[in-house]
């Protein structure tokens, strides 16, 4: 499994790659794969046509503009953290323990996915706004208000990326061996150290892919941050707030702020799974 | 009300007065809020989003001390939860005329060259603004107009005829206006029974009543005037 | 070779002194049932044998905690571990019990030393400590140089001595062990079964040892305990079950013909009418055993000494040592140990219709009522 | 790993589930869990107390609800085919072959997990419009048009789609196995036949739970729908679009509908759960 | 017991006759580098012997084209299947090779059946065909009740019956087998050791089977390979294997006593000074080699005729079948095995000193160069 030298040797059967089994790849695969990369990358290319190239240095020295980034980069990764942290427990509870209601916990799980994310935004300012449920007892005892705080904005999103996290942890750790939580279990290790020290490795991969999910997830998230945390500069104006403020009146100033943010987001990710990607 | 700590209601600074304005109105109260703080000495907080948003957060309690929308229904929404201090103004109105593509290409002229079989037209969805208005306005006209697509906004309509997906669409003037590169707007004299009007009020939780009365005096003003005028817009 | 019944056996048989290990394990799989009485004194080595499927493995994992008792009970050092009428059920981690698993589990994210640091470390050891005890470990494992490997480096016996490492580094009470030397070779697996007989001697702990080897389980264990479709079939010592093996399993485990029938003095009867006829005098149900080495064969009926000889058919030769091992259908099935030579001379093949012989002062024949 | 029949037993060291390992829950899972799922549950719940619960009926029977939520239905089902046809490939292709260039392909799948929705259908339409890359070739080739097609809405759910069915099933193809996939080349498999028959099966939890994810998501995709498909009862407005236009003039509308799509997800999630679930 | 390097052997021993496989394997992975020249004939059956981590897995990846070849080519019946020079490969679907696995490696979300029936449906027989040939496999593995199972819920040892069967449905020309009957009881051993034998003589393929057994080894296969770090130590049919071993691990695995050392006539100089006397006459670089029972021990230095005596002290003792093998240090390491009665009047213990003697005669000498 591990990466292994490849030894080139172009041959009419394929150069063997490492210690994994190798082979033609099948046109079958290939074809699909191919055209499924290019459903997803053309529309980039759709874009970058339309890009004013010319007046794009301008764009990204607009004070305005790094500042939402910076915003959007740190409230996605306090985002994703926060997903990690309720998640992973989440996730391991519904594929480790059996309790009545686990089939509509796990059902309920999706809810934020399903729901339009203005609705979504809606949906946490009756709860946590100044009126709402949780938000009213929150301010009268702490004098505290959630909403058009940069907290809305990490509330937000990471309402709208959990759901994905825990999917793709969950899935991880119904793939994962349970044999080896047995063996820990012999060796004296409880639930907990062998969720940390047994399910957590082993399951790493599938929590860096739902990391990454949750994260992309959260720095693409407009509805239900603006409608719950509104759009204040520097505040909890995020890149795709001020993307669709841009909309209202210029498409190609859209399209250089989307751009950015997706350069930002490539990058990040092609760093951080460079990583990950080669761990297992 | 007499909250001791602004800072922790998350509205910002003691000296920042915060308006909650329609997206729409953007470009015309950014120019409006700089020239009022020059004035004033007082900082303002835009919050722009659609107007119904906007009137669901000022009804889950959001720190606001004005609202401009861009419907007089939004604005009920916020007057009957009892949420305005006084009643709203009228500031602004605007317009519906039909957008083509530059040029004209098509040779529209009129609200019924818009039912030719094979033309493809962008209205706006009767639930926002715009697409009452244009209802009014092709019942007015007694054109049956069948769209290819009800918008969820005018930018949306209007970025139809930018991108050639459509020939034409029904949207305000102040949108051609913003987009004069890529379109021109053909006036259509049904237009003016149906205006769109922009009401603007003081919110009862203002932090800042006085700040946010002159907010709206200054939107009324002679200044004030101008800047809407410029972007497109009638004012009353 | 035909085999009688398993005689019922009622309860296990308790192993003298003292019991650390006092259980009864009934566990329902399916349409499969274990039902195993299981006693062992401190100190002691219980290797568990059986075919494949006997339950085993299963009786295994009830006993760490990985698999709930149907019923029984099952008791350790005097604490009730698992109970279902009392509604006792300690957890695998609470029990002091050390495992090494039929196909070894080790961590894949670990090195080898940390595989082995890991109990110690979850039994309070700090991190330096762990670490130089599981380095200690794998050395006396012979593994010193691979300590920083992962496991896929490793090879699978280098794999299964970690494992082993890993199970005693603990120090555990009880220590099971499933297969523990199957994937070593011969050399490591002399020198691992010296460390291990070492070690179950060092400590005042019990160990039960599931092998399918033969030696394993005489070299190692104190006593043997046979289980076969879940249920225990023979159990002793290592003499008594070598010498009286008392089902198919077990006989061809030990390598002996075994047959059942019933005795009326010297002569035995077996189920199809084929009388036997024994050195040792008994009367009613007996078993029959005798050595394939016992077994001479002739190409006509012999005259001469030996009182049992039958006709018989070979159907199956192979290697067996320096021997050859002739299996034989006729009246009774029955396998027989040649010299090469021999079967030269003999011109033995498959098919070929030859004379067998056995003494009866060859044979032993003991109750078939335990005891 | 079977489900394993429970033995109810209710003693201080909990009862024991099954073949698996059992144990008391620990606390620092349990906790943090717990309030991961309060927080997906709570705005919801904050939902349902603003629901018009006395109107509910009559909504429930206006003709273009049922029209929506079948669209919904049918659209974000065959967007998850596509996804799966399309994504299943290139997450193999991720996962299994060395190519240069991988890591980049990698980071460009999540693309439109980042791009605001809005601003991802302008792009669609850059491509597939009358005007657009490929669009305008169709057009003049064929005379078919996409935007305002139902086509339309299934190709904005897949390209938001895909990007969670990738990333979920490229990590359960890396936590897999690869020697399984060695033993079957050994009987004469190829890699094509591998694929469908030992490494599907393998990751099936995992492709689940990305369909899941990417149905899911599909069912509430709003933003890119409305851009390049529009907006027209029967055709294109699925119960996303038609929640946010109710939220134009009427909260409680934009509830009822949201909760309407809501019941039906999670009544099809757990219905489909509770096979796949128990599967592995 | 100290041992020699082993001798410098250079090409391996072409089997006789036409080669079915012919290969030269090198692999490096990390420290560890595999330099095996094989050949098998058609029809033959190779053990590949060694111990823990020596390479043999690697040799039967590279084989079945699981790990591509570093250096060397493997041809089988006349097809290059993998030659880094010529930059030829070809990938493990297209040869003609079954793989028994280390860890069995059945299809977890398949039947026992359809994991048998995988290899013939993709060779080109239609569900049915290849169902009823996988019963038929099955129900000659004695599995016929499994066929429906899942291979969890099998136990170990019908896991890897299993897995042998789905290898075998396949008639391939070449079977590599890795440990296939490790984990197999003593009696189903026996019975697929026989199938495995009648099945290997029926088919015109060859077969190279990687074991830790050296009863499986002499039973199985017309020749053994025995290799160490990666490298062949020795190789040849068993009887010469069995008679003068060349190394240490050979040595143990066949049960002798070995040292290698300078010989002048009957007397060999050990590299320590130790002198052995042999039976045997030899100049030069020799291996002398003597079983454990032809060690005796004795109280005292004893007068009598056994020439080779010397003083040692008693290291080790362990059961070995029915006698005591008791481990030896002093000028050379030495196992000797004594009947449990003679142990009990010598009161053999760890630590005490004794007498070891081995006549001459029952050494064998034999020169340290191949051949
Ligand atoms: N999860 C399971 N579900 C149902 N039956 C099972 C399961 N696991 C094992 N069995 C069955 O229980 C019986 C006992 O299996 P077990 O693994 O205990 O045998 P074993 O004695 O360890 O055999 P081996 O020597 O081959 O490892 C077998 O018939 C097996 O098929
Ligand atoms: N993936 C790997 N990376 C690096 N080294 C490896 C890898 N796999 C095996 N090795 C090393 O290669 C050597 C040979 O391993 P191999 O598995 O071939 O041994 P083996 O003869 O099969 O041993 P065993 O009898 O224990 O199965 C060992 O030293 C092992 O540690
Ligand atoms: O400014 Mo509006 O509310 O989007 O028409
Ligand atoms: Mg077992
Ligand atoms: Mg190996």
């Amino acid at each position: 499994m591990a990466g292994g030298t490849a030894r080139a040797r172009p041959t009419p059967t394929v150069a063997p790659r490492g210690t994994r089994r190798t082979g033609r790849t099948p046109v079958a695969l290939l074809v699909p794969a191919i055209l499924g990369l290019l459903f997803l990358v053309l529309p980039l290319a759709g874009l970058l046509v339309r890009t004013p190239w010319a007046t794009l240095p301008q764009r990204l020295t607009e004070p305005g503009v790094l500042t939402a980034l910076r915003l959007s980069v740190q409230t996605a990764t306090l985002a994703t953290l926060l997903c990690l942290l309720l998640g992973v427990p989440l996730a391991w509870l519904l594929a480790r323990v059996q309790f009545p209601g686990r089939q509509l916990v796990r059902a309920l799980v999706t809810v934020p996915l399903v729901l339009p994310p203005v609705v979504g935004g809606l949906a946490l300012l009756l709860v946590f706004g100044r009126r709402g449920l949780v938000g009213s007892w929150l301010d009268s005892t702490f004098g505290v208000t959630v909403p058009f705080t940069t907290t809305a904005v990490v509330l937000a999103q990471a309402f709208v990326a959990m759901p994905f996290l825990i999917i793709a942890v969950e899935g991880a750790l119904r793939g994962a061996d349970t044999r080896y939580e047995e063996a820990a279990a012999t060796l004296g290790a409880g639930r907990w150290t062998t969720f940390t020290h047994v399910t957590l490795p082993l399951v790493a991969p599938g929590i860096a892919a739902g990391a990454v999910l949750g994260w992309a997830r959260a720095l693409g998230e407009f509805g239900a941050t603006i409608t719950f945390a509104g759009n204040y500069p520097g505040r909890t104006q995020t890149m795709p707030v001020a993307v669709y403020l841009a909309l209202e009146t210029d498409l190609e100033a859209a399209i250089v702020l989307s751009l950015i943010l997706l350069t930002v987001s490539v990058v990040i990710l092609a760093g951080l799974r460079d990583r990950w990607a080669s761990a297992p | 009300d007499d909250r001791a700590d602004p800072a922790a209601t998350g509205a910002g600074n003691g000296g920042e007065l915060t308006v909650f304005a329609a997206a729409s109105l953007r470009e015309s109260f950014t120019r409006l809020g700089q020239d009022f703080e020059a004035a004033q000495g007082v900082r303002v907080t835009f919050n722009f989003a659609g107007s119904s948003a906007l009137a669901a957060q000022i009804n889950q309690g959001a720190p606001a001390d004005v609202f401009a929308a861009a419907a007089p229904a939004n604005m009920a929404t916020v007057v009957d939860a009892g949420n305005s201090d006084g009643e709203p103004v009228t500031f602004a109105r605007n317009q519906l005329v039909i957008a083509v593509p530059r040029g004209n290409p098509d040779g529209v002229t009129a609200l019924s060259d818009l039912t030719k079989p094979d033309a493809k037209v962008a209205v706006c969805a009767e639930q926002v603004p715009c697409g009452a208005a244009a209802r009014k306005a092709l019942d007015a006209a007694g054109v049956a107009l069948t769209p290819v697509t009800l918008e969820q906004d005018v930018r949306a309509a209007l970025n139809k005829v930018r991108l050639g997906e459509v020939d034409a669409a029904l949207v305000y003037r102040t949108d051609v206006r913003a987009a004069a590169d890529d379109v021109d707007g053909i006036e259509f004299p049904e237009s003016t029974g149906a205006v769109n009007d922009y009401p603007i009020v003081v919110l009862k939780d203002a932090d800042h009543p006085a700040a946010a009365r002159a907010f709206v005096d200054h939107v009324n003003s002679d200044t004030g005037r101008a800047v809407l005028t410029a972007a497109g817009f009638q004012v009353p | 070779m035909t085999t009688g019944r398993p005689a019922s056996l009622g309860q296990s048989v308790p192993a003298a002194g003292p019991r650390l290990l006092d259980a009864h394990l009934v566990v329902d799989r399916d349409s499969f049932r274990l039902d195993l009485p299981l006693t062992i004194a401190p100190g002691e080595v219980v290797a568990l044998l059986g075919p494949n499927g006997a339950g085993k493995t299963t009786a295994l994992r009830t006993l760490a905690g990985l698999l709930p008792l149907s019923a029984g009970h099952l008791t350790l050092a005097g604490r009730d571990l698992d109970h279902p009428v009392r509604r006792t059920w300690t957890p695998p981690e609470r029990r002091p019990i050390g495992v090494v698993f039929q196909d070894y589990l080790l961590f894949p994210h670990l090195s080898a030393l940390d595989n082995v640091a890991f109990g110690p470390r979850r039994h309070g050891l700090d991190r330096r400590q762990a670490r130089d005890l599981a380095a200690d470990w794998l050395t006396r494992m012979g593994l010193a140089e691979h300590a920083r490997r992962k496991p896929r480096e490793l090879s699978g016996g280098q794999a299964q001595r970690v494992a082993l490492a890993r199970a005693l580094a603990v120090e555990p009470a009880l220590l099971l062990l499933d297969e523990p030397l199957a994937a070593l070779d011969a050399r490591t697996r002399l020198d691992t079964r010296a460390q291990l007989q070492r070690h179950l001697a060092a400590h005042a702990g019990a160990a039960l040892l599931v092998t399918h080897d033969p030696l394993d389980a005489l070299v190692l264990a104190d006593r043997l305990v046979v289980i076969e479709h879940g249920r225990v079939v023979q159990e002793g010592d290592a003499a008594t079950i070598t010498a009286r093996p008392r089902t198919d399993y077990v006989a061809r485990l030990v390598g002996l013909n075994l047959y059942r029938g019933y005795a009326d003095g010297h002569r035995v009867r077996l189920g199809d009418g084929f009388e036997l006829t024994t050195g040792d005098h008994h009367e009613g149900e007996v078993f029959v055993a005798f050595p394939p080495s016992a077994v001479a064969l002739h190409p006509r009926r012999p005259d001469g000494s030996p009182r049992n000889t039958w006709p018989a058919t070979i159907t199956g030769i192979q290697q067996h040592g320096d021997n050859l091992r002739i299996q034989l259908v006729g009246p009774i099935e029955v396998a027989a140990d040649v010299t090469p030579a021999a079967a030269t001379q003999l011109r033995l093949a498959p098919g070929q219709p030859v004379w067998a012989a056995v003494k009866a002062a060859e044979t032993r024949a003991y109750p078939a009522a335990p005891g």
